[in-house]
């Protein structure tokens, strides 16, 4: 309750919530506003914006950029939070496994961690998904899959610091199992920069499936920014609304994101934020 | 202005000095209405526990105070000039000209990434005009370091402050402020991070040069033992006001205010009660032998390891009811005992008998059901409760683990809590709400609450305050008698442990270098190192502490400054 | 006493970083390969499909001639015999060596990448530098602000952005390419054009990290002046800008350049996506040719080198971090 | 002089000299022409790649015997002549005097016969096919190259074209591993322009070949390939006049109409005769709901074509009526039409029995999308739309080459698009895709959707051995009534490719490969 109070009052963390509460409304009510698929080619080619009802332009097949704004905004939410999920679950557990049992695991995971962390992570997600070929599913488990080390390492930081903390000592003492002394004691305690990581890696995914798309890497079924933009560049002379829009949209909800993450770490870790403001 | 005349100018004076706390603080004021000189080769102590706010004054004598926090009344005076007023320029000049300061943590109070020889050079160069050749500096450089005697000049000054020990860079630091001979030396704690034997020794410095010199100092500290020792004069102060102020003697002796008298009372003294001895069984409990333990801190790939020894073949035995005190300095591996003892650390070799079975044979559920006998109280009491968990929880967590119901070990947790001065309510209240005594209060009755046997304290008072600490060491003295309880209580200061302690082990280096009856070690000292240890102990004459020179007959060692 | 910086440390250094090195690339090599055969899409069909026909003869020839038909086993072994002497095979499609292709795109590729990361270091350390002591000014809000923009914006619709509006708009700047071919320039003003060409992309590029180095020299700088040393200099009565230049920005840099070691890694990344917005003949290019082509040893090889590049770049954060803390050295932190 | 022998003389020189460099008038030498190459190929020899920038490359450092005018007839290249024995058996072609390589070296009917029997057969699965009909190759002497063939084979004289039978110097290549020989990088032929320079990822120079054979040729000095991966930067390149000339894919469709407005710029769609590039929604014939001809039929019926070449191709094609394009021989449009409806495309599903479920949703079928440039995406999404009418959902699958290519060539796939050049005959280029002969999995650009049909096989197998012009265009008017009746595949459109260039250059296009010829004749006005 306390956290929440001091979030309200954190000016730019609630700008971050209210931006982020309009792109997922929008996301929400897309299919009332835009009742039409936003495939469906509704006007001329090219039909600047303001033009035959058409607020945001038509594409290059005639097709609403408004309408594919709106929707959009479901796929990159959908894809930017299950990947940031999907690369919180695949790094806590390394992270928490290396960090609590340390020794040669310890050794084994953050050598493949850093392995991961050298290999550029855009080429990378190139690489998997155009092996896997691109789909929602393979999209989210790679740009997932490119993630992780941060948190991984986070979190062995995390449990690193905690697990030779006097209360887990203590919790040892007292005789609770490992188990218990993880879930019950370190996990609790780590969990709010995880949190901060992990929101703050929902722009980062955002950011990655947009360049995935662009790059042509995106699920065609999805009306997705990156796509958008991406059919937008070559035609970027006869039509820049169909580029400058949706390149909008992302700089707007990865702004929103970060602002609301930073506010989150700011009241979620005062030491971490004492030390910086 | 001659001589004798300049030296009755205070070098420092503060007259109704009031200094304003950000709004929303716990108060208005950090320091109200303080008064108070310091005069030339005069060593004047501000005491008082945490958050008296005599950090306070120091930072705003040389105008340092953070943005926030600004002087509201009353002035400082600082030869002759008065900080605030300054421009900048002249502010600058002040600053490690005429007065110069020093802090308590030395490490971080040096730049890590620039040799020390450059750190006070940029002393001098700052401030003398005209600007001095290199060749001047530098041999000035040589000369500071001589003078506060710190070995190999030429290869210190070469040197980064990581690659010297904690008194070698207090050193430097006080060569730094001497660089431009000031009138005023203001060391803010500048021992409190440092070892028993070393704070002697800066200390002593601190004093050979005030006197060489005729400087003021203003020394703050917490610590009655430092004022006893090195003060002329002394300013107590609780809660940013002055509870009482005069010459040491004064003061110390003969207390006007009742807090002093507290403050003063509250400094450990070894209560030498022989009904103590009568109750320990001579049946040993737990017996350590052989005991190694070898750190190694990895480096590069190629590079061999940095090995620490933290113990090198410790054995000891701890009795029925015996209160066992393992004292030493820092890095002499008397935590690594305490923690090897719990199963917390690893030993390298040895053997921990207890209750038949060698502790380091013992593996999950066995070495679950022996753990339940040995409990430990660490030393900080904030990391000591994971603050997501409710105070009543962390305490009958323990019992919960070894099949006591909820409701019976609430129950428990509750009379325990009772027990260790805290009320009922506790139980439903989240550690951030209690201060360090009380959370302490709480990890002995978390402790407890699985009936121990054997009760390691590792450093368990050294976080509080004075007042607090004694107050912890009388609850933990009444819990013993009542619960029948061993102890190992593992402590840097051995004030404490001649308090609490039926027998004594001295640990250096991983090795015990001696060990007794606490009457024995501290009034007959077998190892050179054990005497400089019992030397070292601050405002050890004034309080005639630890109490047994005199009973042994002997002269109180000579205080540093007559 | 070992002393910081001395030969016998450096040079000790330098072997353990050869041995890792090889290590490094003996694991992601072996990775490379166990990932790219995983992919579904035969070589040998794909290079004959691209001759325009094909027949089961052809597919035998190029399997056989491409050693396809061996087990995955002695692949990788003959593979990674190879790569330890840097032989990285034969492109298939581009029927060339390819350490030849990667070596002709890795000099625009450096040359993009390192000037865009020299300047963002730069410029990002300063403004970062200049909001952080200015913390709570006018001028830092402007900076957190532009920076906070900065990070969130997508490096390719910047890069879009710039040349919508000073290539398609304005007109002032070559929209793509390296330098203006066929014309016959000076030394001088072959740079200058390629310079020229350079804005847009390095701009691009440079973006996303100079926001990054920007807030953290700044968080850092505000760290730094709480440091007790910064107090300990006030109190020796230094100036305020001996206090920043003496004290502050060594210390602050340190976290800056850790950072910056280990974002060398995304920085090759980002060129993927630049240099297919600007047409740039790099590495990055060829990196997404060849992954449509799945040509299998160009892919393999661009990774290899990517890692080494990576690791190289890594090794001189090391040394440059190793010149700012002496502490690193000895190994005492 | 008389008439007589005049005319006679100027046949002679029809004959000698290729179509179109007659008219020498007001040529005049030097210049620059600088075009785009797009996608960078990986190699410049033609014979060991043929995909198409390679050949639009390739073609001006390798030629061959002859070149195809607009309508698909012969016109001498290195050949200045050639003779067919009645029996449609043996083919000889006399070769001009005084060709060299561009190492100096002359160039001979031993080159002819090496290059078509040992090379091309080798690394050339198209020049294979096509040589693997002749018995025996000789040249008797040095200007003179025979070949006789096992069994007569109508469009054997289409087979010599500079993208199908390239010519190699012998003497660098005899011997070697072809594919690997070093001097593959020097790209050593015996066409106007040789390789001067080839800067990866930026461009490719050539320069003129000064010992050319044709008198004067080539005119220009230099021809630059620029590599510009960007198609907006593409098209600014044009727009501004930093290149001259663009071709297929080189300017997205949709720019095309803006160019045709820039005054200095020519749109042209001619050149593009010899390849017929031909379209089609490819549907696996083995796999239901696509294997009911109903069903098939039904497609046919569900695409508004018209509205696909104009939205998506900008007008820049003509709807298919069958598996023939209207550009190329034998075509005949005397075939059932498949007009857009709806409706009908309805009826026939529901008579199929394919009915809508309580979603109105009749069938999911996968759609690989080919990985090969936007247009094919938003082709893709077109279909999708138009599949959506009648309740049927199309699900792209996204890949790139290699997945495209297995994925077709094994015939793991349900739908996608597919485009095929018609190479100037159909027994070149059309039957391929429906005689069931010609079912081999794992191989791109056969008969892959899996249509069988004995008359088929039969009538394509007969016109391909026929030599009678009439009796052949019988045969394949008889097959385009079956296949259109069958649909084993949903043509859609014939695409009209443009070729755009600076109208200072002339000659740009003058035989049937269009921008793919030698450029010998090109010149700056």
């Amino acid at each position: 309750m306390d956290a929440v109070r001091a979030f309200l009052r954190h000016p730019s963390g609630m700008v971050g919530l209210v931006v982020l509460l309009i792109v997922v409304i929008t996301a929400i009510i897309a299919p009332i506003v835009f009742p039409v698929s936003p495939w469906e080619m509704v006007s001329a080619p090219f039909t600047p914006p303001g033009e035959d009802g058409l607020l945001l332009g038509g594409d290059t097949l005639g097709r609403d950029v408004a309408a594919g704004v709106a929707y959009g905004a479901r796929v990159s939410l959908v894809i930017g939070i299950a990947s940031a999920i999907a690369a919180m679950v695949i790094g806590v557990t390394i992270g928490a496994i290396s960090g609590y049992f340390g020794g040669k695991i310890d050794l084994v995971l953050m050598r493949m961690t850093e392995l991961f962390q050298t290999i550029p992570a855009f080429v990378l997600a190139i690489l998997l998904v155009a092996t896997f070929n691109p789909s929602l599913l393979t999209i989210i488990l790679t740009i997932g899959a490119v993630s992780w080390p941060p948190l991984a390492r986070l979190t062995r930081a995390e449990f690193l610091r905690l697990r030779n903390r006097e209360f887990v000592e203590a919790a040892l003492c007292q005789g609770e199992g490992t188990l218990r002394i993880v879930l019950g004691h370190i996990l609790p305690n780590a969990i709010s920069p995880i949190l901060v990581v992990t929101s703050l890696t929902v722009a980062t995914a955002i950011l990655l499936e947009s360049a995935l798309s662009f790059m042509g890497l995106g699920d065609p079924n999805l009306m997705s920014w990156g796509f958008m933009i991406g059919a937008g560049r070559t035609v970027i002379r006869n039509a820049w609304w169909m580029s400058v829009f949706p390149g909008l949209a992302i700089l707007i909800t990865v702004l929103a994101i970060n602002l609301f993450g930073e506010g989150l770490s700011d009241v979620l870790n005062p030491r971490v934020s004492r030390r910086r403001s | 202005m001659n001589e004798a005349m300049q030296a009755k100018v205070p070098v420092l004076s503060a007259e109704n000095l009031s200094i304003a706390l950000p709004e929303g603080g716990d108060r208005p004021f950090a320091v109200e209405n303080v008064s108070f000189d310091v005069k030339p080769n005069e060593v004047v102590c501000l005491v008082g526990e945490s958050g008296s706010g005599k950090s306070m004054i120091a930072h705003a004598v040389l105008s340092l105070l953070p943005k926030s926090i600004a002087v509201a009344s009353g002035a400082v005076t600082v030869a002759r000039q008065n900080p605030t007023k300054l421009d900048r320029r002249a502010l600058r000049r002040l600053r490690g000209g005429e007065a110069a300061m020093i802090f308590q943590e030395p490490l971080s109070s040096l730049n890590p990434l620039k040799r020390v020889g450059k750190q006070i050079e940029e002393m001098i160069l700052s401030h003398q005009r005209p600007t001095p050749s290199a060749a001047e500096v530098h041999e000035r450089v040589q000369q500071l370091f001589t003078q506060v005697g710190l070995p190999n000049p030429k290869l210190l000054e070469k040197s980064y402050p990581f690659e010297l020990s904690g008194g070698q860079r207090q050193r430097v630091m006080i060569a730094m402020a001497m660089a431009n001979r000031p009138a005023l030396l203001i060391a803010d704690e500048p021992t409190t991070a440092l070892d028993v034997t070393t704070q002697r020794q800066i200390l002593r410095l601190i004093d050979d040069l005030r006197r060489d010199r005729g400087m003021g100092v203003l020394l703050i500290t917490h610590d009655f033992g430092v004022v006893a020792d090195v003060a002329d004069r002394v300013v107590v102060l609780r809660h940013g006001k002055v509870v009482e102020q005069g010459t040491v003697e004064e003061v110390l002796r003969h207390p006007k205010e009742a807090y002093t008298r507290e403050l003063i009372d509250a400094v450990p003294k070894a209560r030498l009660d022989d009904v103590r001895h009568k109750t320990i069984r001579p049946e040993s409990l737990l017996e350590v032998v052989g005991l190694h333990k070898t750190f190694r801190v990895k480096r590069g790939w190629l590079q061999p390891p940095r090995e620490v020894v933290a113990a090198d073949g410790i054995s000891l035995t701890l009795h029925e009811g015996e209160t066992l005190a393992v004292v030493g300095e820092s890095g002499s591996g008397k935590s690594t005992l305490g923690r090897m003892i719990m199963r917390l650390t690893e030993p390298d070799g040895g053997a921990i008998r207890f209750n038949g079975q060698d502790l380091r044979q013992l593996r999950g559920e066995a070495l679950r059901q022996a753990r339940k006998q040995l409990q430990i109280v660490f030393q900080d009491p904030f990391a000591s409760l994971d603050p997501r968990q409710k105070v009543g929880d962390a305490i009958a967590r323990g019992p919960m683990a070894y099949g006591t119901s909820r409701a019976e070990a609430m129950e428990q947790a509750k009379k325990l809590l009772v027990r260790v001065g805290l009320n009922v309510v506790a139980a439903d209240r989240y550690p951030h709400e209690f201060s360090g005594g009380q959370r302490q209060r709480i990890c002995i009755a978390r402790a407890l609450a699985l009936k121990p046997r054997v009760l390691i304290a590792d450093e368990a008072v050294s976080a509080l305050d004075v007042s607090v600490q004694a107050q912890v060491l009388a609850l933990l003295a009444e819990l013993r008698q009542e619960m029948k309880l061993a102890m190992i209580f593992i402590t840097h200061d051995l004030r404490i442990a001649a308090e609490i302690a039926d027998r004594v082990i001295v640990l250096r280096k991983g090795r015990i270098v001696e060990e007794g009856a606490t009457a024995d070690v501290f009034t007959a000292p077998q190892a050179a190192y054990t005497r400089d240890l019992l030397d070292a102990i601050p405002g050890r004459d004034f309080f005639d502490q630890p109490g047994f020179a005199s009973a042994a007959g002997k002269i109180p060692t000579a205080r540093m400054s007559s | 006493m070992i002393r910081p910086g001395s030969a016998a440390t450096v040079g000790l250094m330098a072997l353990s970083r050869i041995a890792q090195l090889v290590a490094v690339i003996l694991v992601i090599a072996t990775f490379n390969f166990v990932l790219v055969r995983a992919a579904p899409g035969d070589p040998a069909q794909v290079m004959a499909g691209q001759s325009g026909a094909s027949d089961p003869k052809l597919l035998d020839d190029l399997r056989k001639e491409y050693g396809l038909d061996k087990p995955y086993a002695v692949q990788l072994a003959s593979y990674l015999g190879r790569v330890i002497t840097l032989d990285l095979g034969y492109s298939y499609r581009q029927r060339r060596a390819v350490v030849d292709l990667i070596l002709e795109r890795l000099p625009a590729t450096l040359l993009l990448t390192v000037t865009a990361f020299c300047l963002a270091l730069l410029i990002g350390t300063t403004l970062g530098a200049l909001a952080g002591l200015a913390a709570g000014s006018v001028l830092d809000t402007v900076f957190t602000v532009l920076s906070l923009v900065l990070y969130a914006t997508p490096v390719f619709w910047l890069g879009l952005m710039l040349v919508l509006v000073f290539s398609v708009t304005l007109g002032w700047l070559p929209p793509f390419g390296y330098e203006t071919i066929n014309v016959k320039l000076s030394p001088l003003e072959r740079v200058l054009d390629i310079a020229q060409h350079m804005i847009m992309p390095v701009t691009s590029l440079a973006a996303i990290y100079l926001a990054i180095y920007a807030r953290l020299m700044r968080s850092s700088i505000i760290e730094v002046a709480q440091q007790d040393f910064i107090k300990t200099a006030r109190a020796k009565g230094l100036s305020g800008p001996s206090i920043v230049l003496g004290h502050m920005l060594r210390n602050a840099l340190v976290p800056v350049v850790t950072v910056a070691g280990m974002q060398a890694g995304a920085l090759v990344g980002g060129a993927v996506v630049i240099e297919t917005v600007f047409a740039w003949p790099g590495l990055g290019r060829l990196t997404f040719d060849a992954l449509l082509q799945r040509d299998y040893p160009v892919l393999l090889g661009i990774f290899l080198i990517l890692s080494i590049v990576v690791i190289v770049l890594n090794l001189l954060t090391d040394l440059i971090y190793k010149l700012i803390d002496p502490r690193m050295t000895t190994g005492a932190a | 002089m008389n008439r007589r022998e005049f005319t006679q003389a100027m046949l002679a020189a029809s004959a000698a000299i290729p179509f179109g460099i007659t008219r020498a008038a007001g040529q005049t030498r030097g210049g620059t022409l600088n075009t785009i190459i797009q996608p960078e190929p990986p190699l410049l020899v033609t014979a060991f790649n043929q995909q198409q920038p390679t050949l639009t490359l390739g073609g001006k450092i390798y030629e061959s015997l002859l070149k195809y005018s607009a309508d698909l007839k012969p016109m001498p290249g290195m050949a200045q002549s050639w003779e067919i024995s009645p029996d449609g058996l043996t083919y000889t072609f006399k070769l001009f005097p005084n060709i060299t390589f561009h190492d100096g070296k002359p160039m001979t009917s031993e080159d002819v016969v090496f290059s078509c029997m040992k090379v091309l057969t080798e690394t050339h699965p198209r020049a294979r096919q096509n040589f693997a009909r002749v018995a025996s190759a000789e040249a008797p002497d040095p200007l003179t190259v025979v070949f006789k063939l096992k069994q007569p084979f109508a469009p054997f004289l289409g087979c010599f074209d500079c993208t199908s039978a390239p010519i190699l110097p012998k003497h660098i290549y005899e011997g070697t591993d072809f594919r690997k020989n070093p001097l593959n990088d020097k790209a050593i032929g015996t066409g106007p322009f040789k390789l001067k320079e080839w800067v990866r990822g930026s461009h490719v120079h050539l320069v003129r070949h000064e010992g050319y054979y044709l008198k004067n040729q080539p005119y220009l000095d230099e021809i630059i390939y620029r590599i510009i991966p960007d198609s907006a930067s593409r098209a600014l390149a044009l727009e501004n006049g930093t290149v001259q000339l663009v071709q297929w894919t080189d300017v997205e469709f949709f720019d095309v109409q803006r160019f045709r407005a820039q005054k200095n710029l020519e749109v042209t769609t001619k050149g593009y005769e010899y390849f017929a590039p031909h379209q089609w929604l490819e549907m696996n014939n083995r796999i239901a709901p696509m294997n009911d001809k109903r069903f098939r039929q039904a497609v046919m019926h569900l695409i508004d074509r018209d509205a696909l070449a104009k939205r998506v191709y900008f007008g820049n094609a003509k709807v298919a009526t069958g598996p023939i394009s209207s550009k190329t021989k034998f075509y005949d449009g005397k075939v059932k039409r498949y007009e857009f409806s709806v409706d009908k495309a309805k009826a026939l599903l529901d008579e199929m029995g394919l009915k809508p479920d309580a979603n109105g949703k009749r069938a999911e079928i996968k759609y690989v999308v080919p990985p090969y440039g936007e247009s094919y995406q938003r082709a893709g999404e077109f279909f999708r739309q138009s599949f959506a009418r009648v309740g049927i959902d199309l699900v792209l699958v996204g890949t790139d080459m290699a997945g495209w290519a297995e994925k077709v060539g094994n015939w793991d796939y349900e739908m996608t698009q597919n485009l095929l050049y018609q190479l100037g005959d159909p027994a070149l280029g059309v039957s391929r895709t429906y005689v069931s002969s010609n079912i081999k999995k794992g191989i791109l650009f056969s008969n892959t959707e899996g249509y069988s049909n004995p008359e088929v096989d039969k009538l394509f197998d007969e016109a391909a051995v026929t030599l009678d012009e009439a009796k052949r265009q019988e045969l394949y008017s008889k097959v385009q009534q079956i296949l259109v009746e069958d649909v084993p595949v949903a043509w859609t459109l014939e695409l009209e490719y443009p070729v755009i260039y600076d109208k200072a250059f002339k000659n740009i296009v003058s035989t049937g490969i269009g921008s793919h010829e030698t450029f010998g004749s090109v010149y700056k006005s």
